[in-house]
């Protein structure tokens, strides 16, 4: 199946900016820990987007964005591992997940 | 090996014995052994240096000794001395030896602080034999580094605020200083070939005329701030009025002597067609530090601010014949540094004295001191009679002198503004006389000052070694002003042409 | 003539400064005093021996030539402007060396019975040693610049011993004034020497007084804003001159300078220290003539206004120090005129006469000094409204004090009446206005002499607590020998001796002018008998009828004020205080106002460093867009 | 309008539907939920581009892994129905002024440029392929970078254990 002649390109990364935003709002406006984990998600996954759609459309004759968001999707999998034991962690520390609470490390 | 290193290693051994041994007496002695040591040390150089000369060694350096220190920037462990780095290796062994006698009653720390001093006297010495100008700007750190300790540690008053502030400040001079000396260093070679720090090697090379005109401001105000350079001075009053006094005495005596030594060895030796360009603007900026810190140091109320204040005008005469090219001038200006440097540790060291008896040193809180403590007040008086220029000490020799060769300039300019920094000697005298009338004469004003001791035995050797000094360089200055001279018509002729 | 042993004339007060300054208590008073003097007796006897080889040796044909004793390098300017530490002897310098020498030996005598008992004993013979030193560097200098050092040591001698009684507050201000003052002149006294060594290159004496030489030529040809340099750099080392000499308007710390011991006063401020200005004229005397004969004229019309002016406030003051110090101030300001107003050579009378009354008024002012001294001595104060009818009492102080108001006064044959005919000679054949001026002064002289030693000695007797006594022959001994001096000095050949060409010079009686100024001293002598010999209410009418002159010049026509006003509110208020109170709020403000800046800055942002997380995220996305907008766009 | 077409707009339609109700909504657990769809639909857009593999492990580690992580760690640290706080106003306003200005600026810079469209023939997307480059070691081989993420997961795996387990007191 070959999309380029039914979608183009741009629709992809547009659609991976929108995403990329939206998680970003996520991150900014949630202040719960686990939902700004959440947030960040969407980011990478946007950013796979990216990563594969300009594979598919520019590269097809090789395979660095498919490998790329292979490996992206492994670390953000490392990543949700040690957050969420992070999250585990200053729950018990601090009885909350809120980050208005876990401000220690400033000034 | 050099004679030249045992200047740094008498200190190092010096500060490791320091470490070794037990209790305070012991410190001090070991320190007083030490640069007792070093003030031998010194005359030995300098007898073996006046055999050479008179063996006809006429090489512009003698005792020149080099080790590649960093073979990829070309930087070198340089040493060696002329007449003019003699000069100030002597009056540096007399004014460290004199601190270490003043501060005989160090209690808190007393290992520590004489470290420190040593450390700073060593960087001074260091700074003095050093030929390669990154080894300058080591040792000149290692000088200024332990001020900031010594005065925020063992300080009066606002000690962090103004050990915070001279750090500060002297380190933004070193700041200046780096660019300055790294611009040199980076036109070292205009013609392609290596790049070199050695300021002899440099001396003899051309460096562009813009990358003078760039680099010398940043050079010469980077020295200047050390020197005390009007706007740059105000680290000066605030940094003296907190220092203990053996610091004080180190670091108007010797340290700000750097500033003044750098601008003239390296600055405008190094750069002579910037020097002679922009010559007006600092000549207009050290008349205004000679007459102003005159008259900024007559309102004073605090003996060490009035202290800071004359040094300022003092050192600005410093810096004021230095920017007259010529020789006489220039003799005049390192015979002033040698003057104002004995004088001013020997004001430090009496104002601690007095400020260790009495515990103020507000003169309207003193009065009368001649009566109770007449030792001190005697040689109160000869410090300030040299300071005012008074002949047969020190002051009148080196004033003389600069005021004879600045005025042997044939320009309006240059004679019009030595008229205006010879009218100091009378400001001088002005702001003198009142202290010692308020302080020293008069009716005793406190009755507990009765009770006052006069100097002990280490008070009265500090003392009277920098007494003795200033009076022999007063009464007979040929030899001095002869050892000064004789490198300088080298330097001047490069510096002139 | 191998004269090296003058050396010992210098080197003996240094060692005697030294042994009594440096001993310190350790050495018994007396012992101080003893060796002080017995020093001084043996510098004197060397300078009388040396004056007698010197001038005895025969006039020759050329006139007296100066001699170079020793000499040596003391500093090296360049290869021509060198310091050389040497001693001269020429006719001025060994007169000079007779009368400091002699006058320094009666006022140390002097001291032993006037300071006995002082505390302080040591010092003050260690001070007179260094000051007798430094005078006699000060005459022999054979450069200017020999002679600065030495007059700026005067000038520190002068002011340990005003500032003797240093408990006493109005004593240590009356050093510090003298000491400043004198500091300013002192700086175009150095100015002035900058500009002649500049111009002439050298600092010599013999040098810049060889007329035949160039070294005086380019100076006099360079003009500068009108006047010639070498007019400007004689005026400004006249300056100097003048500021040691305390002439107008440079005099107010002389009068002052009483509070030092009365000896001191005898010593430095009459007849030795305060005639430095008159010796640095007179050395000079051939470059001024030459070279800038403008600036004489200037010092003759400032000496001549020095006297009147001085002489006017003595008539109304009632310190006698004070009275004697004006009338020191008058007496130098007539040797001014009379260097003013010489020619050279054959003309050199006014130069003569100038010097001759230097040596008669050294004489007669010491003893006017010393007497005054033996007075306050005897009632314990200085006014003269507490004395009166001592000649009871005090019999030998009266009878020299008498004998030296008559020489001052200028009555025959005593010797003030030949020095001041000579300078009036001179005057009279070179300006007549100052002729008029001075033969006015001579009569004012005598006038408040003569009111001085009525109110003394006669007049009525307040009532002492104490009956006055005469001094102790210590003290009595060196009056009687000054009066002698005083007498007799008058009969020194002096014109054979002291000439601007060291050849003898012709002198004729002027009767035109002598009669006249006797007659107006004897009218002095007898108005002041009038007024002051007996109490009455005549002195108080006549001040009621010149009230405003009596006031002004009883207040010393306010220059004291001027001065302070200067001084306090327009140098320290206007200048030092802005100054200081400019170094702390605006150059130091600066510094602190960088320091503060960087400090609230960083406490400004470290508030971003809120441990709010979702701020971060925020700053770190802006700033991208930010970046990438600046990249966007720069493309 | 063809089938790849419509099938397109409805999964860019359910991401952005899905993520915008996922930071929206104040139920965490729905959040979570809805974050799953996200994913999914992803996996499919991923299915679109023929990027079969990377499909399935996307279904696998996020919605199988990663999502079940999360909802975990929700269960751990809140009760089921607990409600978010609403965002805070000035956190909001600044986000939304900030995404939409990052959108409107990424959008614009994306459709100014135009991508040219590669000819060439596309590689296999078949897992022998994919296992070959992965584990190859010459040119276009990806095996450091897959040792790599291996030493990162263990470490990742390690350091989780560590920080989440209960100090010994």
């Amino acid at each position: 199946m070959n999309l380029q002649s039914e979608i183009p390109l741009e629709y992809m990364i547009v659609l991976s900016t929108a995403v990329f935003f939206i998680g970003l709002v996520g991150v900014v406006i949630r202040r719960n820990l686990i939902t700004m984990l959440m947030g960040i998600e969407l980011m990478l996954n946007a950013v796979n987007i990216n990563f594969v759609a300009f594979n598919h459309y520019l590269f097809p004759h090789r395979l660095e964005g498919h490998f790329f968001a292979l490996i992206v999707m492994a670390i953000a999998a490392a990543e949700a591992a040690v957050a969420i034991a992070l999250i585990i962690n200053i729950y018990r520390k601090f009885s909350t997940v809120s980050v208005d609470d876990v401000d220690e490390l400033k000034y | 090996m050099n004679p030249l290193l045992y200047l740094l290693i008498i200190p190092g051994l010096t500060v490791a014995g320091i470490t070794l041994v037990k209790d305070m007496k012991q410190v001090r002695l070991v320190a007083a052994v030490g640069m007792s040591l070093q003030l031998l040390w010194s005359f030995v150089l300098l007898y073996w240096f006046y055999q050479l000369r008179a063996a006809g060694h006429t090489e512009e350096m003698l005792f020149v000794s080099s080790t590649t220190w960093y073979e990829a920037f070309n930087i070198q462990y340089k040493f060696g001395v002329d007449g003019v780095s003699m000069a100030m290796i002597l009056l540096t062994s007399i004014v460290t030896f004199a601190g270490i006698f003043a501060s005989w009653q160090v209690a808190v720390l007393t290992r520590e602080f004489f470290i420190s001093l040593i450390i700073l006297a060593g960087g001074v010495f260091g700074f003095f034999i050093s030929l390669d100008l990154f080894t300058m700007f080591l040792f000149y750190e290692v000088a200024v580094i332990p001020m900031y300790l010594l005065i925020g540690i063992w300080g009066s008053g606002p000690k962090e605020y103004s050990a915070m502030k001279l750090t500060l400040m002297l380190m933004g001079g070193s700041a200046l200083l780096m660019v300055g000396l790294l611009g040199i260093y980076f036109n070292s070679a205009p013609d392609g070939g290596p790049l070199t720090f050695d300021l002899t090697e440099i001396a003899r090379i051309h460096i562009p005329r813009d990358a003078q005109l760039f680099f010398f401001p940043f050079t010469f105000v980077g020295f200047g701030i050390l020197g005390a350079l009007f706007p740059f001075h105000t680290w000066s009053p605030d940094g003296h009025a907190s220092a203990p006094t053996a610091v004080s005495m180190l670091h108007a005596g010797v340290l700000m002597k750097l500033g003044g030594y750098g601008c003239f060895r390296v600055a405008m030796y190094l750069m002579p067609e910037a020097a002679h360009e922009l010559a007006w603007i600092f000549l207009i900026l050290t008349t205004i530090s000679v007459v102003y810190g005159a008259f900024g140091a007559i309102w004073q109320k605090d003996l060490k601010y009035i202290n800071a204040y004359s040094s300022v005008s003092h050192c600005g005469l410093v810096l004021f014949a230095l920017l007259m090219m010529n020789e006489t001038a220039t003799t005049g200006a390192i015979l002033q540094m040698i003057s104002h440097g004995l004088m001013t540790a020997l004001f430090f060291a009496l104002i601690g004295m007095i400020y260790g008896r009495t515990h103020t040193r507000m003169i309207h809180e003193m009065g009368g001191l001649m009566k109770v403590i007449p030792f001190l007040s005697v040689v109160y008086v000869i410090a300030g009679l040299a300071s005012l220029g008074l002949p047969g000490l020190s002051g009148f020799v080196a004033e003389m002198t600069i005021f004879v060769g600045s005025f042997q300039h044939t320009d309006t300019f240059h004679r019009v503004a030595t008229l205006v920094a010879a009218s100091s000697i009378v400001i001088t005298a002005v702001y003198i006389l009142r202290v010692v009338g308020v302080l020293l004469l008069g009716p005793v004003k406190n009755e507990h000052f009765h009770e006052l001791k006069d100097a002990l035995w280490f008070e009265k050797l500090s003392g009277v070694t920098l007494v003795v000094s200033i009076a022999a360089i007063g009464l007979a200055p040929l030899w001095l002003s002869n050892l000064i001279r004789e490198p300088l018509g080298q330097m001047l002729h490069h510096l002139i042409n | 003539m191998d004269y090296a042993y003058t050396l010992w004339i210098l080197t003996l007060p240094v060692a005697m400064f030294l042994t009594i300054g440096l001993s310190g208590d350790r050495l018994k008073s007396n012992a101080a005093g003893i060796l002080g003097t017995a020093g001084l007796a043996v510098i004197a006897a060397l300078s009388w021996f040396t004056a007698f080889s010197y001038f005895g040796s025969g006039l020759p044909e050329s006139g007296f030539q100066p001699v170079i004793a020793a000499q040596t390098t003391w500093l090296a300017f360049t290869e021509t402007l060198v310091i050389h530490l040497g001693i001269l002897l020429d006719p001025l310098s060994v007169m000079m060396l007779v009368v400091i020498t002699t006058v320094s030996l009666m006022v140390h005598i002097y001291s032993l019975g006037y300071m006995h008992g002082e505390r302080g004993y040591n010092r003050y013979y260690a001070f007179l040693s260094l000051f007798t030193f430094s005078m006699l560097g000060l005459v022999v200098a054979t450069n200017i610049f020999q002679m600065y050092i030495f007059w700026e040591l005067v000038g520190v001698s002068s002011y340990l011993l005003i500032g003797f009684y240093y408990e006493k507050p109005s004593a240590v201000a009356a050093a510090k004034k003298a000491f400043i003052v004198t500091r300013f002149a002192d700086l175009g006294f150095l100015i002035g020497i900058l500009l002649l060594s500049f111009n002439t290159g050298t600092f010599d004496f013999a040098a810049l007084n060889d007329m035949s030489g160039s070294a005086i030529a380019q100076p006099v040809t360079t003009v500068f804003m009108g006047l010639s340099v070498s007019t400007w750099a004689m005026l400004l080392i006249f300056m100097g001159g003048a500021g040691k000499s305390a002439m107008f308007p440079l005099h107010i710390w002389l009068p002052d300078a009483m509070e030092g011991p009365t000896p001191v006063s005898a010593l430095i401020h009459a007849a030795t220290m305060v005639v430095a200005g008159v010796y640095l004229v007179a050395r000079l005397f051939p470059v001024y003539h030459f070279a800038a004969p403008d600036s004489l004229e200037v010092i003759a019309w400032v000496g001549s206004f020095t006297s009147l002016f001085a002489a006017v406030i003595a008539c109304t003051q009632l310190d006698i120090k004070r009275v004697l110090a004006f009338s020191t101030l008058s007496q130098i300001g007539y040797m001014m005129v009379a260097l003013g107003v010489s020619g050279y050579g054959d003309e050199g009378v006014g130069y003569m006469a100038s010097l001759f009354h230097l040596f008669t008024h050294a004489f007669f002012k010491a003893l006017l000094f010393l007497g005054a001294g033996s007075v306050i001595h005897a009632v314990h104060s200085n006014l003269m409204t507490d004395m009166g009818g001592l000649r009871k009492y005090m019999p030998l102080t009266h009878l020299t004090f008498l004998i030296a108001c008559l020489t001052i006064a200028g009555v025959p044959p005593l010797s003030g009446f030949f020095s001041k005919d000579e300078i009036l000679v001179a005057a009279f054949e070179h300006n007549k206005v100052i002729f008029a001026v001075q033969w006015f002064v001579a009569g004012l002289t005598a006038f408040y002499m003569f009111r001085l030693y009525f109110n003394i000695f006669w007049n009525s007797d307040p009532h002492y607590h104490h009956t006055p006594h005469e001094s102790p022959p210590t003290m009595t001994g060196p009056l009687l020998f000054l009066a002698a001096a005083s007498v007799l000095a008058g009969f020194v050949p002096f014109h054979d001796f002291v000439t601007t060409d060291g050849k003898p010079l012709e002198t004729e009686f002027h009767t035109l002018v002598a009669v006249p100024s006797v007659l107006i001293g004897l009218a002095g002598i007898a108005l002041a008998w009038w007024m002051y010999a007996r109490k009455n209410s005549r002195p108080e009418s006549v001040a009621q009828t010149l009230h405003g002159l009596y006031s002004a010049a009883f207040r010393k026509f306010y220059i004291d004020e001027l001065y302070l006003f200067i001084t306090h509110q327009l140098i320290f208020r206007f200048i030092s205080r802005p100054v200081a109170w400019f170094d702390r709020h605006i150059v130091d403000g600066t510094m602190n106002l960088i320091g503060n800046t960087t400090v609230s800055v960083s406490v400004a942002i470290k508030k971003m460093q809120s441990g709010e997380l979702q701020w971060y995220i925020w700053y770190f996305t802006s700033g991208v867009l930010v970046l990438t907008l600046i990249l966007l766009y720069l493309n | 309008m063809s089938g790849p077409k419509i099938i397109f707009f409805i999964l860019a339609a359910a991401i952005l539907v899905f993520s915008v109700m996922s930071i929206f909504s104040r139920r965490i657990l729905r959040a979570a939920i809805y974050l799953l769809f996200v994913l999914v639909s992803m996996a499919g857009l991923y299915y679109m581009m023929n990027f079969q593999f990377l499909a399935a492990v996307q279904l696998i580690l996020y919605a199988g892994g990663i999502v079940v992580l999360i909802i975990f760690s929700i269960l751990l640290t809140s009760q089921i129905n607990s409600t978010l706080d609403p965002p805070r106003k000035s956190h909001l306003l600044l986000g939304a002024v900030t995404s939409v200005l990052g959108l409107i600026l990424g959008a614009t810079t994306i459709l100014k440029y135009s991508f040219q469209a590669s000819a060439s023939a596309p590689i296999g997307t078949d897992m022998r392929t994919i296992g070959r480059h992965l584990l190859g070691t010459g040119a276009e081989g990806y095996a450091l970078p897959f040792e790599v993420i291996t030493v990162l997961l263990l470490a990742a795996l390690v350091g989780s254990i560590l920080i989440a387990r209960k100090p010994k007191v």
